[in-house]
């Protein structure tokens, strides 16, 4: 991924092309400044956002909704996946809690969520990690499900316990899957926290997005989600670079 | 030989080679394979005692339940009936397998199973990690276990990087780290070369004499099984069957000079007719 | 001495509209009056009512209708002043294609801000008043934001209702929009603080100071002949929306001077009046079934504060 | 999942046993009706909504927009899964374009889809397609990543074309991984159709879940988050069900 | 012999057995895996030419770069340096293969490399739908390649029913399911049975001399070896190179007897003897 190679290339002329449609929709059709507003106001925009330092406190404060959640999702995931995994009366019990938790509009939830955690970080941590959880639960169960029937009647054979198992096999063989659930978790939490923030409190760049918004600068508010969205990208890429370093063995991993 | 002989099986002492290793007794194990209804059966009757440090050889064709024969002995299988003791003790109490008795086997697949997000030298080392052994320890036994096996300077490769003969050799080092009582082969040496297998059968040999282990294992080579064995079980095809259990009374250590003597091929031959009753 | 901890919850976010309470804390006012006040940003109706039935937060602003009707589900909430005393709400469409009454709605698609709110209510209420019947008005959600007067051109809706802010947006974008209060067809009470029963029956002092400050706080703002220092103040320590703007939003802040000066001068009282005709209006249309409990203000706080 | 087994009793009581922690918190805090109804409030809310034909109709454009959107994620989520696995510069080149379109709130575009696709079922269904297709895509590239070597080998071999290594190898092998990304699609798809209904349009459940909250009704609002889960839920386990159809073979298909 | 021999070898013309199958001509190819810099040298300097309807069997120890060299003549593999051309066609035009001569190959691999989602019958059938033969075609082909490799009856079965020896007769059953001129086989009987195999080393000698078409065929059996070749090619060992190329001169068909004549052991010996000294 970060090796030089065509995409270095291939992507800004592919970017380049799509700003341009983008520019010329917005040319030929004038198109009103408070429904799109040109590339070029966003540009102006964002070097507006950026030279102002609460831009900055308020992309940390939705970086770390962000991580804590992800973090707090990667860990439940892996936890409840790994025992639904393995049981699977437990599985088919809670499964039907956990999707509709997951199905279930989570606004209706947000003014509970507020009186539980606060106006502050803390309910869209919450939100983050909900959201983000499902996935790599998923993943989880799928990857042990398919660790190799071989590899089980080695630790069988060995009289491995059911940790043993778990972190020596079930965990490794899992990874690739895990990662890739990871991969949408992290699209998710970064969806979750800024929904959190869409919908309560006055931090983070998700409430600089509905401020923008209100205050019909339209273009600011393009410019906050152009950030926004430059955020989610780094912290993916970071996700998918966890593979090479967790399972450089894999052939998914190689392939990167 | 064999139906006339069979009735002999179940008398016959199991010899004594060894000291150390611990005995196996098989009663009445029966394998169904599927749901109740529309089951197969793989391996019916099998009543079997294996002495202790004896090395006993399955052969028989293929599909006649020699790998399902040594997953029950494994405990991977726990048989549809039957009872399994190893040095006395049941093998499975209720649906509970037996930890103590667990602890004295070793298993080499008919596939290597090797780990692929483990170097050689940690798949080797696996055993030795579940029961607590230190880093630098597991270390130094795997590199014996590599040079035993052959695969010397391959500890920090990966799987992938190794040729089928060479995990299978590691799968073998493996099974050997926690030096087993009990040694379940299933065609170890199916992905070997011939020369490498001759080489792997004296060192079975020589591991085996010296640990004074038991040793099960399945192959398909006659000429293997005379080689090695104290005694050779065979298989009749399905359902898998108790056919003939001939005591080969060769003197130890055997060489691969041995396998020219005439004694040798009578033994060899006497198992082919049989083996070719079967097509 | 020991400050008093309240908190206030915006109705939606911090924009200059809602400054008195944002300057009341910058400039110290609230410190003043032995209150530290927490201002949050709130997101609409819903939250305000939700937020201050559970205690989390003490007083805050929300519409005179929404009021009425969170009134009408559960009576445990309470209006306590008003702040704007007309309806921020205004009827904006095309010159080309004008909607100068109710009766012109008639067989038209109307976008409103939210589905079932205020604005929805309201638009249901002028109807009501002309006897046009509810049905005859198709409605779609279009937001509040000057974006929808792009679907009138596009001939998706014939006009929608917006905040002030909006039809002040558009016109001074140059667009030619006609745009009206909807108060001049259905009188209600514009912006009311309020809050629940229960808190109200336990720190009706506190409530009291803070109207004193606000009150303080409305006459530095409407007696200063320069509002850039007051913005400056308070854009010190809260993030204003309006702030990416090349006046960082002054013209905003002297627009909306104006509205607080009737509060100030009838120091946030109440205007029964309004409460009536938008009950009666709300009846009308069927919002609300009639109640035999139509206690929607409380001004016992207010006169707490200003004796 | 559909034969008798221990699920079907464990799961209603794990249920009824949130039910009770949800109905004693209502009541021993004396949590106010506008923030959280009690269960039997709930309740008797559903019954209401079940017993008017308009819940009805708006239930049954809400699931189609679900399902239009994601089978469109479906689709599309493959047959690019099914490029980018195979076309390595092409996934490096519209990796990040996917990842940012992904990661970027939607809501910003809402009035754009409106402009572009009106207030009916066409921008719910784009919106719900754009959010769902992540996961599918995401999971079959690793699916198609995943194809043991040996398999490879032997479409190599046999000199397979592209589309027939695709059709007889990567997809089948990739199955159980596409059902996994199906069943976060269908979840996201859910998602996504009800945010859009939310901030736009006056149909559908989504909007039923607005208006009811923004009239203070709030019984009822959870009485249409109770029939949106239900329905989320039975569109989740018939994509499970799928697995056992399409993958009969697979470890994770038996073990369910 | 060897070293002497090897100069011989180039020169040796390829005995003309059959009439149909297709010649392979390998020119000076090497193998190095690995990046550039840190690369390993599998095989090099391999020189052949493989006559029209020959059976060629490649020998050698582990690791020695048999399956290397087989990957290379089937197409899978493009050799680091060097040239392969079937019929007189270069395999590779720069770095597209040649689809005309890849029509010709059958490859059979040491895993069996069943597909999970196909049952045996369409695994068999599978290089017939990638020929667009029609599916009545196809499973009266595949029921009659089942009984021809034994596994008759078992055409509706998923692969994970069957044992790894079954597994691998369906595997072979694949490759010959288009009637290749080129049958590549890497070890394809290793998983089999000492029964089994024999059988199948008559039946693949049978359909070789049926069908005329060339056979490649790696063994870790000398006595496989020498039963089946025309001509054996030891390798030695890292890194891989044409060690001795040995024409056996027994007369066809060849029978299960033939095994025991001095003719047949003198061939054996020689090649063990050979092997031995790369220990
Ligand atoms: N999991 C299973 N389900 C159903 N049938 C099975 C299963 N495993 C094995 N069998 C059947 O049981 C019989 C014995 O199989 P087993 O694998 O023990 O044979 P084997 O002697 O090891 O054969 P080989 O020499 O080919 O490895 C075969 O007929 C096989 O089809
Ligand atoms: N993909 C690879 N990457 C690096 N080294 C490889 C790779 N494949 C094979 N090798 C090395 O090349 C050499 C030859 O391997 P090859 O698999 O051809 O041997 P072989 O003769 O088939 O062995 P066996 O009889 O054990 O199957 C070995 O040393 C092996 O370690
Ligand atoms: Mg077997
Ligand atoms: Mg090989």
């Amino acid at each position: 991924m970060f090796k030089f190679n065509t995409s270095w290339i291939a992507t800004p002329i592919v970017l380049a092309l799509l700003i341009g449609i983008w520019h010329a929709y917005v040319t030929i059709f004038s198109v009103s400044p408070f429904i799109l507003p040109s590339p070029f106001a966003v540009w102006q925009a964002v070097l507006v956002l950026l030279a102002d330092p609460r831009t900055w406190q308020h992309t940390l404060i939705t970086l770390y909704e962000i991580v804590a959640g992800f973090i707090l999702a990667v860990i439940i995931g892996i936890v409840f996946g790994g025992f639904l995994g393995k049981i699977r009366w437990l599985e088919q019990t809670l499964n039907p809690l956990i999707v509709g938790l997951q199905v279930m509009p989570k606004v209706a939830l947000i003014p509970l969520f507020i009186v539980w955690f606060g106006f502050g970080v803390t309910s869209k941590i919450v939100l983050a990690a909900v959201i983000a959880f499902f996935p790599i639960m998923t993943n989880t169960i799928l990857g042990i499900k398919s660790v190799e029937m071989g590899h089980r009647d080695v630790m069988l054979a060995l009289n491995a316990s059911r940790w043993q198992t778990f972190r020596d096999v079930e965990l490794p063989s899992a990874m690739p899957f895990i990662l890739t659930g990871m991969e949408v978790g992290i699209v998710l939490a970064t969806i979750g926290a800024i929904v959190g923030e869409y919908l309560g409190g006055s931090q983070g760049l998700g409430y600089m997005a509905v401020a923008t918004l209100n205050a019909f600068d339209v273009q600011s508010m393009f410019g906050v989600i152009f950030v926004l969205t430059i955020l989610g990208l780094i912290l993916y890429f970071l996700v998918v670079m966890l593979r090479r370093y967790l399972t450089p063995w894999h052939a998914a991993a190689k392939n990167d | 030989m064999s139906v006339t002989e069979k009735a002999a099986i179940q008398t016959t002492a199991a010899p004594t080679t060894g000291a150390r290793g611990a005995g196996i007794k098989l009663a009445g194990v029966e394998q169904r394979y599927g749901d109740p209804k529309s089951s197969v059966l793989a391996l019916t009757d099998v009543n079997l005692e294996i002495g202790k440090g004896e090395f006993l050889v399955l052969l028989g064709p293929s599909g006649c339940g020699k790998t399902t024969l040594m997953r029950i002995i494994a405990g991977l299988l726990k048989s549809t009936s039957g009872k399994v003791e190893i040095d006395g003790q049941p093998l499975w109490n209720g649906n509970r397998r037996n930890d103590k008795v667990m602890e004295e086997l070793g298993v080499v697949f008919q596939d290597a199973n090797m780990f692929p997000w483990l170097t050689i030298e940690d798949n080797i080392a696996l055993p030795l990690k579940l029961r607590g052994v230190s880093k630098t320890e597991r270390r130094k036994r795997a590199s014996e276990l590599c040079e035993l096996v052959g695969i010397k300077g391959f500890e920090k490769r990966w799987p992938r990087e190794l040729s089928g003969g060479m995990r299978q050799r590691a799968a073998i080092a493996r099974a050997l780290s926690c030096k087993p009582q009990i040694l379940l082969m299933d065609e170890p040496f199916g992905a070997l070369d011939a020369m490498t297998r001759e080489q792997m059968n004296l060192e079975l040999q020589r591991i085996w004499m010296e640990s004074g282990c038991t040793v099960v294992l399945v192959t398909h080579s006659i000429r293997e099984a005379v080689f090695l064995a104290d005694r050779v079980l065979l298989l009749s095809p399905r359902p898998g069957r108790m056919d003939t259990l001939k005591t080969i009374e060769i003197a130890r250590p055997r060489s691969a000079y041995d396998q020219s003597t005439p004694e040798f091929q009578a033994y060899e031959l006497e198992l082919r007719k049989r083996l070719d009753t079967f097509a | 001495a020991d400050l008093t901890k309240m908190t206030y919850l915006t109705p939606f976010g911090y924009i200059v509209g809602f400054s008195e309470t944002m300057y009341a804390d910058t400039a110290g006012i609230f410190k003043k009056h032995g209150l530290e006040v927490t201002v949050e940003g709130g997101r609409g109706s819903s939250m305000a009512v939700q937020q201050v039935t559970a205690g989390n937060a003490l007083v805050s602003r929300t519409g005179g209708t929404d009021l009425i009707k969170a009134y009408a589900k559960d009576p445990s909430i309470v209006a306590i002043g008003e702040i704007y005393q007309r309806d921020i709400f205004y009827m904006i469409s095309s010159k080309d294609a004008p909607i100068n009454k109710p009766e012109d709605m008639a067989g038209k698609t109307i976008g409103i801000v939210s589905a079932a709110g205020a604005t929805e209510n309201i638009l249901d209420m002028m109807l009501a008043a002309k006897d046009v019947p509810k049905a005859d008005v198709k409605r779609e959600v279009v937001g509040n934001a000057p974006a929808a007067f792009q679907l009138i051109k596009q001939g998706r809706i014939a006009g929608f209702i917006a905040t002030n802010d909006t039809a002040y947006q558009l016109s001074s974008s140059g667009e030619a929009v006609t745009a009206w209060s909807t108060d001049d067809v259905a009188l209600c009470p514009g912006q009311v603080y309020m809050t629940s029963k229960a808190q109200l029956a336990k720190n009706k002092e506190t409530i009291a100071k803070f109207f004193a400050a606000v009150y303080e706080s409305l006459g530095e703002m409407i007696n200063a002949k320069d509002l850039a220092p007051v913005l400056a103040s308070v854009s010190g320590k809260y993030q204003l929306a309006e702030g990416a703007r090349p006046d960082k939003g002054l013209a905003v802040l002297q627009y909306g001077v104006e509205n607080y000066k009737r509060a100030y001068q009838e120091k946030l009282k109440s205007n029964a009046d309004a409460w009536k005709s938008a009950y009666a209006l709300m009846v009308k249309a069927k919002l609300i079934p009639e109640l035999a409990d139509q206690n929607f203000y409380d001004d016992s706080a207010r006169l707490l504060a200003f004796p």
